[in-house]
């Protein structure tokens, strides 16, 4: 069922009727599409190849995580908090955690703070680098930088198993710590890995950052300014390229990333290539914050001691908590009435505001250019849909 | 940025407004400021253009119910039984509840200020569910919105786009809420255990097969 | 004798045939013996995106696409003369390269008026 | 023709093989499979297409976007119930001879998210499976060996007699219900013809705990 009913066409405000334009075609770029990096739907009319309007249509992958998490227990949950943004599981963790000790004041040990940043920063590179790679086959170019992108992934994924057990839902993080502790030669290996991650960024902008397909095709397209991004609650990447100055790892300075010396990169014209290039500067300061953290990872326990897990039951109250995940701010509201489960569990998923402006952007351009925008927001379903 | 002083601000600024501080038990410490429906809105833009730090990033959107709830407080009250003083034990029932509310954590992105939690809430659950959509004053309220319409059944007035955000739109009632049945697309769970067994016979006894049906049917 | 001159190509013709109808009556008669026909209401509906497709795709559409066909047919058309005139260079009297550069300075001609009116810049 | 005589003109560098053989074989070689990614299982599948998992050995790395030019579904996450119509009618416009792969807890069951109310409780209900791979999400290693599994089964199939395979037989339906999103549910809730609710004496489950009969 279209959501563009035929009243709505003709509403569109249709450009003199002039013998050169033809009629509008009303398309839609469906939940099964190659480009739409999972079940995304966008309607879209066109006239001729330029989009004249553009309406997203979202629950295809709607799971009801949030009905589920209010039957669940606070820990039940948090297996299902790696199937939000299931490239980036421990990020997940880590916000789900982090709003939950503030829910129940929960303190967390030194040690502990060190691994969720190693693990986080890990987490940061190998989704970057997995965008890149979604983004440049986007573009055109299918298969090869997609291999390079996933081969540096593999490595940071064969990190997480070892610590972790799984791939990808690594289910880390408890309140108040670690699940488990670094195995032996973990940290050499990330070490090993961390050293050979600038080279492959090097790879990359050696191969694309003045090639002038890429140039041609991105700078200038899917614009957003600094005030539409404040407005539009943009946040992460996206919004750093468009000039706002708001990482949350500054501005929060949870956990102990004070510590840390790194950098944000901003952009200035919030188009495509800014998004583009943002995410490969942001993985240079990932590497450096990594190299910090694992020079000076202290000894000590992982889980603060007295927290209990069992039948964990947090006073009355609610609490909101937020991080820097790798695309935009996600946060965690939790409403307890002193239950071993929630009362309301709800995620602010970055994905899902982060394309408020989608039709903004994409009107005027062509469709070739809708793939390449959706592809710079940097969207996942699972988070989108919840 | 205590809420208290953020509360004599709006007042000044916006006449007759009344606003109610809700303290919030956890540690976290983020007490939430309840506005009253008339004024949502007015409130909303003064918080954005005029309230000293500058509240210009709406970051979240959440929807809340809370139905009907019986609370029945012990009280010991000094009372005259035949002429003589004696603490009677006396249970008051007080309703709270029966209303939908949908909270607003803003933040502030220039003077990097904490979340300022607004509340609103709606008279009851059923017919009177209206209240002012925001989406004019902060754009990320739009989707956000239209998902607590779309799982609460709140509606928001002014929203340039309410439709249903994650359910299909034939869809008709609203999942999120407590009293909410969801279908009784039942499959057999291999070890049948409490609820699930008292589901089983119950999908059972509605569709009036025998519950001894042997093996495949 | 002449016939013998061109029975190569014949029996070429014949074998290229041959090789190209040989598999597919080979798929048409394996179709017919093994594999039914299972066509059905949604298997021939539109693909599109998993949704049921709805208006019609056959639309008035913008007159730029068929200049911009018009010119490249012209343009193709072109090449294909140019090829003889490019292999036989060598030999070519005053008076023939003459009528060759009054062929492409027509065409050119016809080029810079289509520019000149700008039908090429995609608004 | 048996087996040893066989081995021994391979040796001799003759290949003898009946049509069917053949034709299985260039089947079972060159499955391509529709790019039909619904969650996190399809980042899995992904990464065994990628370099260090490589589903080009097994000839399956061609990821068709339209349905009309695919052999096999597979259908890696969660299928909601908002979905479910458009995965059965693309399962309808895919060509004969086709599967499906239900990879991941989600496609076989509705996994960890069975008690969602927009959640399909298994995508089997709907279109008939040829292979499951449990695991949340499955390893890559394990979609590599349901491509295996998957081509013995087709090895297997024969040509002529009565256990033809479903595209070989006429009056094997070869498109299914497409179901309809209604006021609370999917209705109907599920295919009767290929899907039956797997019952077992429940009368007694309640004094027994393993609830066997």
């Amino acid at each position: 069922m279209s959501v563009l009913t035929e009243a709505s066409i003709d509403t569109i405000s249709k450009p003199a009727n002039d013998h050169l334009h033809g009629d509008l075609l009303e398309i839609s770029m469906g939940p099964h599409h190659p480009s739409t990096h999972g079940v995304f739907r966008m309607n879209i009319v066109l006239d001729g190849e330029r989009v004249v309007k553009l309406k997203p249509v979202f629950g295809y992958l709607h799971r009801n995580h949030e009905k589920i998490a209010e039957n669940e227990t606070y820990l039940g949950s948090m297996p299902y908090t790696d199937r939000l943004d299931y490239i980036c599981s421990i990020t997940n963790n880590w916000a789900y955690a982090l709003a939950v000790e503030q829910l129940a004041g929960i303190s967390v040990p030194e040690r502990a703070e060190y691994l969720r940043v190693i693990t986080g920063e890990l987490t940061r590179l190998q989704n970057h680098a997995g965008l890149i790679g979604f983004l440049l086959q986007d573009m055109g170019a299918s298969g090869t930088p997609l291999m390079y992108a996933f081969r540096e992934r593999e490595k940071v994924l064969d990190l997480f198993e070892a610590l972790t057990g799984a791939r990808m839902m690594c289910n880390y993080m408890r309140f108040g710590g670690c699940r488990c502790d670094l195995p032996d030669g973990w940290m050499e290996q990330a070490r090993k890995v961390v050293d050979g991650f600038p080279r492959f960024l090097d790879e990359f902008e050696r191969l694309l950052r003045t090639n002038e397909i890429l140039m041609a095709r991105t700078q200038g397209v899917g614009i957003v300014t600094r005030q539409q991004a404040i407005a539009a609650g943009i946040s992460g990447p996206m919004a750093r390229a468009s000039g706002v100055n708001y990482d949350l790892r500054k501005v929060d300075k949870y956990s102990i990333y004070d510590r840390f010396s790194f950098r944000v990169p901003l952009g200035e014209h919030g188009d495509v290539y800014d998004r583009y290039m943002m995410r490969l500067l942001e993985m240079r300061e990932s590497i450096e914050i990594l190299k910090q953290a694992m020079r000076d990872l202290p000894a000590g326990p992982i889980v603060d001691p007295n927290t209990k897990l069992r039948n964990f039951r947090p006073k009355a109250g609610e609490a909101y908590g937020r991080i820097e995940a790798p695309k935009g701010e996600l946060g965690f509201y939790l409403i307890s009435e002193g239950g071993p489960n929630p009362y309301r569990y709800r995620v602010r998923p970055p994905s899902l505001i982060n394309l408020t402006l989608l039709e903004e952007m994409c009107l005027g351009q062509n469709v070739s250019d809708i793939v390449i925008i959706l592809g710079s927001v940097d969207i996942v379903l699972g988070e989108v849909d919840r | 940025m205590n809420l208290e002083e953020i509360k004599s601000q709006i007042e000044a600024n916006v006449p007759g407004c009344s606003l109610e501080i809700l303290p919030n038990g956890s540690p976290s410490g983020q007490h939430s400021l309840l506005v009253d429906k008339e004024h949502a809105l007015t409130v909303a833009s003064f918080l954005r253009d005029g309230a000293s730090p500058r509240f210009d990033y709406c970051s979240n959107v959440t929807g809340v119910d809370w139905p009907l709830k019986e609370i029945s407080t012990k009280q010991k009250t000094k009372k005259l039984v035949d002429g003589v003083e004696k603490d009677v034990e006396e249970v008051i029932k007080t309703t709270t509840g029966n209303y939908l509310e949908v909270v607003y954590h803003l933040f502030s992105l220039e003077d990097r200020q904490g979340p300022l939690v607004l509340r609103m809430r709606t008279e009851d659950r059923a017919e009177r569910v209206h209240l002012p959509s925001l989406t004019p004053v902060w754009r990320s309220a739009d989707f956000q919105e239209r998902e607590v319409y779309d799982l609460f059944g709140v509606l928001f007035d002014g929203h340039p786009d309410l439709r249903r955000l994650l359910m299909w739109d034939s869809f008709t009632d609203f999942p999120m809420r407590k009293d909410y049945v969801d279908p009784d697309d039942y499959e057999y769970e291999p070890t049948a255990h409490d609820e699930v067994l008292k589901r089983t016979q119950a999908h059972y006894a509605a569709q009036g097969e025998p519950s001894e049906a042997e093996g495949a049917r | 004798m002449t016939n013998h001159m061109y029975l190569p190509v014949i029996v070429l013709l014949i074998a290229g045939a041959g090789f190209a109808i040989g598999p597919l009556a080979l798929a048409w008669v394996w179709a017919k013996k093994f594999s039914p026909q299972k066509s059905g209401p949604t298997k021939n509906a539109i693909y599109e995106c998993g949704l049921e497709s709805n208006g019609d795709a056959w639309i008035k559409f913008k007159p730029g696409y068929y200049i911009y066909a018009i010119i490249f047919l012209i343009f193709d058309v072109e090449a294909v003369f140019l090829l003889p005139f490019a292999v036989a260079f060598g030999g070519f009297t005053m008076a023939q390269s003459i009528s060759m550069l009054v062929f492409l300075i027509l065409l050119v001609e016809g080029l810079v008026w289509a520019c000149q009116k700008n039908v090429l810049s995609w608004s | 023709m048996d087996e040893q005589l066989k081995n021994e003109l391979r040796r001799q560098g003759v290949v003898a093989t009946t049509l069917q053989e053949l034709y299985n074989w260039g089947r079972k070689s060159s499955i391509w499979p529709l790019n039909f990614g619904l969650a996190c299982c399809a980042i899995e599948m992904i990464a065994t297409t990628m370099a260090r998992y490589d589903l080009a050995r097994f000839g399956a790395e061609v990821f068709r976007p339209s349905p009309r030019q695919a052999d096999l579904m597979i259908v890696a996450g969660t299928v909601t119930k908002k979905m479910a119509p458009q995965v059965v009618r693309l399962y309808n416009q895919m060509a004969e001879p086709k599967y499906v792969i239900s990879m991941g807890a989600c496609a076989i069951s509705g996994g960890p998210f069975k008690q969602g109310y927009n959640v399909l409780k298994g995508i089997d209900r709907y279109i008939p499976v040829d292979v499951y791979i449990p695991g949340c999400p499955p390893r890559p290693e394990a979609l590599l060996d349901a491509f295996l599994m998957l081509q013995r089964k087709i090895d297997e199939q024969q040509l002529t007699g009565p256990d033809r395979p479903r595209h070989l037989q006429a009056e094997l339906p070869s498109e299914f219900t497409v179901p309809e999103c209604s006021e609370h549910d999917l209705t109907p809730t599920r295919n009767d013809a290929i899907w039956q609710v797997p019952l077992v004496n429940i009368s007694n489950a309640g004094k027994n705990e393993s609830g066997r009969d």
